[in-house]
């Protein structure tokens, strides 16, 4: 079964049509690469799929919870939170909970949303930090980190619901070069351990390497959809050579 | 103010009286807000027993009276910063501010009365107030006469303090308070309007003397106002004025 | 000097009234206000112009009046308070009013990604609300809610006209007893100022302490 | 409703003086405002604590004190005036230290980025303020001025302590002659909210305009 | 003449050492490029330049205007007012009026600081703005811009007071990866006409090309002042060596 299917997805703000036509499938387990030029409709593409922003036309199914342009809204809100529940979601500015230390960040949805009580929520907390390489900030504020380790933990964040499918926009954008590579590690490892991905990045050589599947926009279209080898050698559109060498200018 | 270039004039006039009349106008603080002493009527002007009393006395004394309005906590200042001549507005005498002003002789007495409901047959004098809610208006002689004499005579009640007359009697008429104290002249006409179900029982508690208040000190104009109002008095147009405003003849001294 | 001495304790007890109802007021005037910014923000059509007119209002009108309708004109509709509830109620809607403002500004100061982070991870958007936005908006209120605070402390002189006798009142009671004001004025001056210096400063502190993070 | 009707002229005329004090104070208290500010963030040691002085004192007393004492308490300094200045004086000396406040607040949230880049370009720091932060501080000061304004809409009624007949003090004057409250009452609470309405609405204007970049 | 003449320079915020013992020369027309890892430094070096910071200990001469330590305050504005007329600084944030269009941006300290009238003022933003390839955005504002256009005006506004030097703070790094090339090729060919210029950058490829000198700073120390050839293929230092290897990770 295919973790996202998209039908004929259209989507408007006002009079500005920002995605078009939008239809296709992703399996489980695929690290999908999304990339393209500025406003082309990659963030909003990632929104749609967790219900941030709703749909104007055609469908899009998560792991079988199917959303339509016309669901009714007591329907959609059911569907998205279903969606929500099963879907983590990684942003470019890490959006972490300034109020609350890294544990409690990770915490959070647990008790609030799978109203688990403290201790369990602690542990979950506990072994992901870990697993990002935080144990030792849990008690810390966001405002004591580097943006990598404030990223890190908004990955760690995203997995304590265990989502079956994570969504990343531009995770690493906003951090110092040398800072990016601890992130782009444990995105790596979450695909190598089978997590369903879809990421939005600039980082071509990360998506090159990792991704199962490059898809390029431009223009509210899915200009190209291919392996990332045969992408980034072979580019079939003027827009995506365009791209690529602009890119890769200096 | 009357007396705006008091200051600045270079033969300065030896004293108040000399200077209004030199002018030629008196400048009169009221609160304007005090019926049937003083208030605005439809016309916008000022009247009321002390609007009358005030322009006979200027008259008396060869002046116009002009008249100011303004919040009672502004007269006091007011008038010790020469922005009044006097005040005739139911100043009545007391100790403490015979202190800080001149009064003249008076030229009113208001008893104070209980006031209660028509039904209420509980409170017949000031002795039935203790443990009762009691009203007054703030600020007034009567309001300070509950608290500081009455209060330690009768025994403990609650004072309720209002900004005017027509609340007290509101809040009497709905049964908040069960007793209020009051003159019996500012009484009538508010009482009549509104359809109040009130009345006045027992003997007066006390009576106020209001007099025209003047700065401290100026003994002249203070002599030239009890003269007038004696003269008032002689040839019959105090009674006039009281007549009209009071339907009732003054009582006699 | 010397009447002002004498006449500390019946300032003192004025002082102590100004500062029970700005108190109770601003509790009950947090909550309202909290209640209409999330309906303003979050609520449907209905709610929205609700909270809309009510702020409108209350900010529009004087609060003098607010106080005598509550006190004098729900009377004639059987509705009966004393003086002091009065004019915790009056005054209360009148702070929340402005409080709804304050947090209104705040709630829309905290970034949008953190609603978005929330939802995100699969909360409602109450649950985003309760324990994400309002904390943090909580500490962005703070300086225009202390303007709030230090306004009605001066404000509650207003319920003079019910027959509460606060500060300002009882110094109007000494003036007319006295006839003299200075003084008397002077001291309360000092006395509102000391109590809103006061106020200042404990808010300042819990502002500080808000930002450990 | 006949008794308002028959009175309008008259509340009119409360109402021109109620606007008028708050329009030319407002204008005074605007400048006295931003020079405060101005002097609060660039001023050296001694500037900035009397300009903090100032604020913490003219906000932490009562408008009522400071409006006696510019009206009566001058004069035995020989300082006099007519009852309109000595309201305009005292209020725009009030609404300075609100402003003040409101524009400091505006100052400080534009980015810090503004000032160096115009420092950078060979500006002084006074040339910074005047070209770049103060008109983008406007646009931000908009709201919190709008409260302020129409808070002092409403404040103006203490100026009948000096014989002005605004709008309160008209609604007063005729109430006692017809001893009837409420419809003067609720005629006045419906003109200041509709002063207060159409200046939030030419606010609201302003701030759409002054948002074109 | 050296341009910039730096000796022991150290800067403290408060017990906090940003800059330690800073000494170096930079003649006229080189183009310098700072590079290392976040918070070394960079940006607290390039802002003592121009007066932004002042320094702690040493002295620091623009050319020929010197700023020590301990100049008396009311000199020390003298100087710094004399260095930044010769100095044009562009920013990461651009830092462009928002209030102003994007000819007045560039005519403003024209007007302000050289008292210029409008006309002549306008003609050299016109120029200006041509040279920076934006000669049809003059009556824009700011928001209505990309980023790279925005830069580009920041560059403009800079170089219209006519500085003998420029100082750039990670002039791209909040930019779209597509928009850096733009930007870059201006610089480009401000050092070609032979610009002295200060640039704290990420961008490896582009200090490699045109950077006459390499300053690699960590801790507040020039770890490295080197050649670009020299430092990007044999770096000298184990700090240096981790930074580039870290950078170049994806
Ligand atoms: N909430 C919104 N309201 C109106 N327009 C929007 C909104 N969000 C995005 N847009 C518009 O939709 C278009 C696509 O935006 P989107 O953010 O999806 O682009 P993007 O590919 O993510 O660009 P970037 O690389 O800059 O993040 C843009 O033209 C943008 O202005
Ligand atoms: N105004 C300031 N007050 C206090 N500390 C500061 C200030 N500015 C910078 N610092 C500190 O100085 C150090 C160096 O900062 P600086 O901004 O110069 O680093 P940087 O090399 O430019 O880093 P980045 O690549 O992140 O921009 C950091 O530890 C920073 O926290
Ligand atoms: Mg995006
Ligand atoms: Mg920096």
């Amino acid at each position: 079964m295919s973790m996202i299917e998209m039908k004929q997805v259209y989507k408007k703000f006002g009079d500005n049509e920002v995605l078009k036509d939008i239809s296709l499938s992703i399996p489980a387990h695929q690290v999908v690469a999304v990339i393209g030029p500025s406003g082309s409709g990659k963030s909003t593409f990632l929104r749609c799929i967790n219900g941030l922003e709703t749909i104007t036309e055609g469908s899009i199914s998560v792991n079988g919870h199917e959303i339509h342009a016309n669901t009714s809204p007591k329907a959609l809100k059911k569907e998205i939170h279903a969606i929500r529940q099963e879907t983590g979601m990684v942003f470019q500015q890490f959006n972490l909970y300034p109020h609350k230390t890294v544990a409690e960040n990770v915490m959070e949805a647990l008790l609030v949303v799978k109203k688990m009580s403290n201790e369990p929520a602690y542990q979950i907390a506990s072994s992901l930090l870990a697993k990002v390489g935080l144990a030792e900030k849990e008690n810390a504020y966001p405002s004591q980190l580097s943006g990598g380790q404030q990223q890190r933990v908004a990955i760690a964040r995203a997995l304590a619901m265990e989502p079956k499918l994570m969504l990343f926009d531009e995770p690493t954008s906003a951090l110092d070069p040398e800072l990016v590579g601890e992130v782009l590690k444990v995105m790596k490892s979450l695909a190598e351990d089978g997590m369903t991905m879809v990421i939005v990045t600039h980082e071509m050589k990360f998506a090159e390497e990792v991704a199962d599947r490059i898809l390029f926009m431009a223009d509210g279209f899915i200009v190209e959809d291919a392996e990332p080898q045969a992408f980034f050698k072979n580019p079939q559109t003027e827009r995506a050579q365009k791209f690529l060498q602009k890119v890769s200018e200096f | 103010g009357g007396n705006d270039n008091a200051n600045q004039t270079e033969e300065q006039p030896s004293n108040a009286l000399e200077q209004i009349q030199e002018e030629g106008t008196m400048t009169v603080g009221i609160m304007g807000t005090y019926a049937p002493y003083n208030f605005m009527d439809k016309n916008k002007e000022y009247v009321g027993f002390d609007v009358d009393i005030a322009k006979e006395l200027a008259e008396r004394l060869d002046v116009e009276a002009e008249f100011v309005a303004q919040d009672f906590s502004g007269l006091i200042p007011g008038l010790q910063k020469d922005k009044f001549d006097i005040l005739v507005s139911q100043v009545t005498i007391t100790e403490d501010r015979q202190k800080q002003i001149d009064f003249t002789e008076p030229y009113i007495t208001n008893e104070v009365k209980v006031i209660v409901t028509e039904s209420n047959n509980d409170i017949q004098s000031v002795e039935d107030f203790k443990g009762r809610t009691i009203g007054a208006v703030m600020g007034t002689n009567d309001e300070a006469f509950l608290r500081n004499v009455l209060m330690p005579e009768v025994g403990k009640f609650k004072l309720n303090t209002y900004d005017d007359v027509i609340t007290t009697l509101k809040d009497l008429d709905a049964g908040r308070i069960d007793a209020t104290i009051n003159n019996v002249y500012a009484l009538k006409p508010i009482v009549e309007e509104n359809g109040y179900k009130v009345k006045a029982v027992g003997e007066p508690v006390k009576s106020d003397q209001a007099a025209v208040a003047v700065k401290k000190g100026n003994t002249e104009l203070v002599e030239a106002l009890n003269a007038a109002l004696n003269e008032m008095k002689q040839d019959g147009t105090y009674e006039e004025i009281f007549v009209k405003w009071f339907d009732e003849a003054p009582p006699t001294e | 000097m010397q009447i002002v001495i004498e006449n500390l304790p019946f300032l003192l007890r004025g002082a102590y009234y100004t500062l029970l109802i700005t108190v109770v007021s601003m509790f009950f005037g947090l909550i309202i206000g909290l209640l209409t910014a999330i309906a303003r923000i979050r609520g449907n059509r209905v709610l929205r112009s609700i909270a809309r007119g009510y702020v409108s209002i209350i900010r529009g009108t004087p609060p003098l009046v607010q106080i005598v309708i509550v006190y004098y004109g729900l009377v004639d509709y059987g509705i009966e308070f004393g003086p002091l509830t009065a004019a915790y109620i009056a005054l209360s809607i009148n702070i929340g009013a402005y409080v709804s403002e304050a947090f209104r500004g705040a709630i829309e100061s905290v970034p949008k990604g953190q609603v978005e982070a929330a939802l995100a991870t699969g909360m409602t958007e109450r649950q985003a609300m309760r324990r994400i936005i309002v904390p943090q908006a909580v500490r962005y209120a703070i300086p225009p809610l202390g303007n709030t605070f230090v306004g009605m402390l001066k404000e509650t002189s207003l319920v003079s006209v019910i027959a509460v006798t606060e500060l300002m009142r009882s110094a109007e009671l000494l003036i007319s007893q006295y006839y003299v004001y200075m003084p008397f004025y002077l001291a309360i001056a000092a006395m509102y100022w000391m109590m809103s210096t006061m106020f200042t400063f404990a808010l300042h502190r819990v502002e500080k302490r808000l930002s450990v993070y």
